[in-house]
């Protein structure tokens, strides 16, 4: 049996699949359905200051077994209540990152501060909802705010603070060496590619919002390139999310680069059973590599890799 | 990925209920829901009121802004349609009792007409706040069911509480099942009934729902999803959980009580 | 039948169906062929300064009836030779669209004035390519760069230009005003999305080059929402592209705001042919739908659209 | 996508030119081709030299950079490989003259298998410089062919150009068709040669391929791609296109003298 544990940000991890943030995360008894079900950890839903029911339906649109646009607009019941959902998955020994989301550093902070205390084992900052106004992208994608906001984070919390960075920049790497810069632990990425579906029969967008985000196996390879492309800049370690379904998926992460992996999409229908079927394919991968040590292939593809010119002789 | 289509008949059941149907090709069973969107307003699970046939059809009682504003729409109306979603009620059994509490008949009407077509007993509980709220009692009395009703207000059948009645038909009659829809506080006194006399229980049961696809976490009850593992719930497993007949969740993921 | 034709940027065009530029754009025989199977009109290769052969192979990883990652590395015989094409095309009847990429200013201002003395009519700056050093979105991503670019080629020449925007950015849109801002006429949106597969066997990336752009259906709700996005910040019409491969499609990214669209991705196995059975399917789903003229649903799902606020009352 | 293999056999057939044979699974006709990758070095096209069984085949010959280092890989090297991609030989005539110029034989070889195991008459002419570097003319003789060689130094066969054997067995013998690869001044030749005489012609060419899958435009010639619309294409087609037999286009899409 291959060896799934990995050390994510110090935090020893007994697989490195971890539950998506908005993904069965309201509740602390699906926090807890998804730990049983086998992940190595749990993503809270993003949480905010005040109680924020979200926009309207629909909310989500799935238009094919490999993509589904959400707008889900950050419902959360704030951060006044959701505490007792994380003590109670706590108390079933779940560890649980604790996702949050605000729309200056102060904010952030304040939040980051209450989160702390209800016994996370790091902190994930949200810099990276493509569809909340105010929220979201519009902070996380100029590396001076996202630099600001983690240091404004880093300050008041011991936990590790993990930043989330958006798909939706030039350059998500320079977002993750800004967070680097500021002090974070470790980078996510990535959040939902911006996207949208209009129905043609009313001409109207089918998302009560318009704008929504793009999630499942269509952003796979978004996820791998910002991963690799991160990788490639900075020393902390990387949490791959996008389109992760299957073993062989999260070996491509691994291998890209990341040092665990968060799964969302892959939650709906299956449910959290997804956890076991993709640890099984996950060790049956690494078996058949003959490897007994996933965390020994973090990376991998970087080795001997060189980018080709494209003047080369014809 | 939502289909649109135009409600093609409507019905007004009763002064606060409309029934649309719709042409929707996917096959449906009783128990399982949809979700409706009226677009520019809201997009809301319903439960299908008829199952066969190329004409699917759901039952809406007004409760709140779209509710009430779609009583009105006329057919013709674009709709989107999704799914369905949902499990199914169990249709072996062959004495079924069925307890609705008002527009709850909506999702236990379709079961309980394919069970008489396959040769079930159906006796049906229904209950109404007064007679013109009474839903479907024609409908499944036409289809060889035994109807008795029941009005808070006396003005049709037992005055009070169906759930009286429905003590009543179980300790008169052998049942092998029992169905029921309503509110909570209902359910959980037929289910209790339905436990004292060893009969097995199926109940439907609403969460607020966003996504229908088992994600969102919002309609979670306890440590399932409605819309996944539901609607249609043992009373058994209903009777173990914290929430049910005491709390749900707003939107916002807040519990709040029912 | 439903009248099909459009006008972009001042010419009318028979549909509104493009090829999309690196898609059979070699040679001028391809561009009549595209043309001959009912295009509207043909955007040529990318053109650069000099010849240039691309990276080596593998430059494509085609994952799924949905997707595709390509590498190719602009390719292209440079503009001394590549005029020949274009002829052999105009001299058929072709409406050529010239596609240009350059590394600074300059050499788009350069490479401008000599497309357009080749009959094209219009020219289309690629300021999106995801996967090439120096040029691409690393000039594409900043508006004032393109600001830069667009100026520099609208003062050379008469012809509209086309600013093609790349989705690889916080905000496409915002890209869009600039390129209007200096004098463009018209704004394509979007280039390929930046993306990675990796080989788990090998521990390499499929393509030579490492990352690539992703394109085919998975980014068609990406350039959807683009194009919606830009549709609400600039009065020059906007080209479609971005996984588009039915009638259906095209219908979406018009009510989203697109005058024009291009097909690119398509184009692999089923060949031109594509246009042909897009326009018929366009015409079926526009008679369906009673319109008579397609150029009447430009931007259509905007209408009465509100963005709800995510604060609903619960 | 490409599925990555292991070369699980490797012949050396002449001083130049290696056939790995690996396993794969997907149905592969003769004519068609493959796309070989050859990890951190190119990806190539390749047409298959054995199409039948699980065990596919390549057979290389060294012309460039990356065919010529690839002859000393040892078996168990893993490559990738996608496709099959393009047309194929048709297999109906029943009396075909095969004209293989060099590894051109390579793509002629399983159809001419093929068409004998079928009872077809088949009858070859192979040429080469040299004798040590004709193909397969031991295979296709096994195979039931009537084999003729030639070489460009007389060292086996008729001396000089295979096109003298295929013209001297096109007014001996009479012929449903005529299977052609090699370069294509030689395929131009056999081609005339058969329009002379009224056969149907195939053959099979090469253009610089990059994607294979009908869209970079690299494999142009005339409106035809390669990589879809052939590699095999009826003579007659060839003949009419300019290009054919005097230009290609080099990786950038410049044309350059073949
Ligand atoms: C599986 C299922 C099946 C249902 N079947 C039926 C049916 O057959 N007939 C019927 O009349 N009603 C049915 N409902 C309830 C129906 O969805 C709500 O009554 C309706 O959404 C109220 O909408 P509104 O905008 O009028 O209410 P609001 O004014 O928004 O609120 C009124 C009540 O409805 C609830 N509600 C609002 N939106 C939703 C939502 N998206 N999901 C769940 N509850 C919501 C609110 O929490 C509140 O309790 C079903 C609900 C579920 C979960
Ligand atoms: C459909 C098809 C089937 C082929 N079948 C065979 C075969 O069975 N056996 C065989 O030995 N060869 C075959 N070839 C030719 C083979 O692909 C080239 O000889 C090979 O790519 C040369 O690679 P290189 O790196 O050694 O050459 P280079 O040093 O790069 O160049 C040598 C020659 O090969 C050509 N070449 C290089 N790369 C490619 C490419 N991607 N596509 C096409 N030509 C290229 C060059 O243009 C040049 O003419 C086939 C080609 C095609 C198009
Ligand atoms: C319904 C839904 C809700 C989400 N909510 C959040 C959220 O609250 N905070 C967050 O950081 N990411 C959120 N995401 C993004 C996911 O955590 C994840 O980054 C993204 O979906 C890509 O992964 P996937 O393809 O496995 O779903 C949400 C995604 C979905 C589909
Ligand atoms: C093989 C390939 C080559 C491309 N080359 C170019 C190019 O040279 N210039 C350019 O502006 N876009 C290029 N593109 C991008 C396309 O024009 C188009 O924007 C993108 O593929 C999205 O459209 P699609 O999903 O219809 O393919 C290329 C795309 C592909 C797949
Ligand atoms: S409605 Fe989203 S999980 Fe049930
Ligand atoms: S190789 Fe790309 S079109 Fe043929």
């Amino acid at each position: 049996m291959p060896d799934l544990s990995v050390e994510l940000a110090g935090i020893p991890l007994r697989n490195p699949l971890l539950l998506a943030s908005g993904i069965w995360g309201e509740s602390g008894r699906s926090l807890i359905g998804a730990w049983d079900a086998g992940a190595g950890g749990v993503v809270t839903k993003s949480i905010g200051s005040r109680p924020r029911p979200g926009y309207p339906n629909p909310t989500v649109e799935e238009f094919d077994s490999w993509g589904m646009l959400n707008a889900m607009g950050l419902p959360n019941p704030g951060i006044a209540e959701y505490p007792r959902e994380i003590r109670a998955a706590r108390d079933h020994g779940v560890l649980v990152i604790g996702s949050i989301f605000g729309g200056t550093a102060e904010e952030f902070a304040r939040l980051a501060r209450e989160m702390a205390t209800t016994g996370v084992i790091a902190l994930e900052l949200n810099l990276s909802c493509p569809h909340a106004e105010g929220f979201g992208t519009e902070i996380g994608s100029d590396p001076k705010d996202v630099e600001e906001v983690v240091r404004a984070v880093v300050r008041e919390v011991k936990v590790p603070v993990i930043a989330k960075i958006t798909p939706n920049a030039a350059d998500p790497a320079e977002l993750a060496v800004a967070a680097e810069r500021a002090g974070a632990k470790g980078i996510s990425a990535i959040n939902t590619v911006r996207g949208l579906a209009i129905d043609t029969t009313l001409a109207r967008p089918v998302l009560a919002h318009g704008i929504g985000g793009l999630s499942g196996p269509a952003i796979k390879s978004v996820g791998l390139a910002a991963v690799w492309q991160i990788y490639r800049r900075v020393q902390i370690p990387i949490v791959g999310v996008g389109g992760i379904s299957s073993g062989e998926d999260v070996l491509e992460y691994v291998m890209a680069g990341a040092r665990a992996v968060e799964i969302g999409t892959a939650v709906a229908r299956e449910g959290v059973r997804v956890f076991g079927r993709i640890a099984q394919e996950l060790d049956r991968v690494l078996s058949e590599r003959g490897t007994d040590r996933l965390g020994s292939l973090v990376g991998a593809a970087h080795r001997g890799f060189e980018i080709p010119t494209a003047d080369f002789p014809p | 990925m939502h289909r649109i289509v135009e409600i093609e008949d409507r019905v007004l059941e009763t002064p606060s209920t409309v029934t649309w149907r719709f042409p929707y090709a996917e096959p449906c069973a009783p128990g399982q829901f949809v979700m409706v969107w009226i677009p520019g307003d809201d997009e809301l699970p319903m439960s299908l009121s008829y199952t066969d046939g190329p004409s699917k059809g759901v039952t809406i009682k007004a409760m709140g802004s779209t509710t009430r504003h779609v009583q009105s729409l006329p057919t013709g109306t674009r709709i989107g349609i999704r799914g369905p979603y949902g499990n199914r009620f169990d249709l072996t059994p062959r004495r079924i009792l069925v307890v609705g509490g008002g527009s709850g008949t909506a999702v236990l009407a379709p079961g309980a007409e394919q069970a008489l077509r396959s040769g079930a007993q159906v006796t049906c509980a229904l209950g109404a706040t007064t007679e013109l709220e009474l839903l479907f009692a024609k409908r499944l009395t036409a289809a060889g069911a035994r109807v008795e009703v029941s009005t808070d207000d006396g003005t049709a059948g037992t005055p009070g509480f169906v759930t009286a009645v429905a003590d009543r038909l179980l300790a008169e009659g052998s049942f092998d099942a029992v169905w029921t829809c309503g509110p909570e506080v209902m359910m959980r006194k037929v289910a209790e009934s339905a436990r004292s006399r060893g009969i097995i229980g199926y109940g439907s049961v609403e969460r607020h729902m966003k996504c229908a696809l088992g994600m969102c976490d919002a309609c979670s009850l306890g440590p399932y999803h409605v819309c996944v593992d539901g609607p249609v719930f043992r009373t058994e497993t209903l009777l173990s959980l914290e929430e049910f007949g005491r709390t749900k969740r707003d939107p916002s993921g807040r519990r709040v009580p029912l």
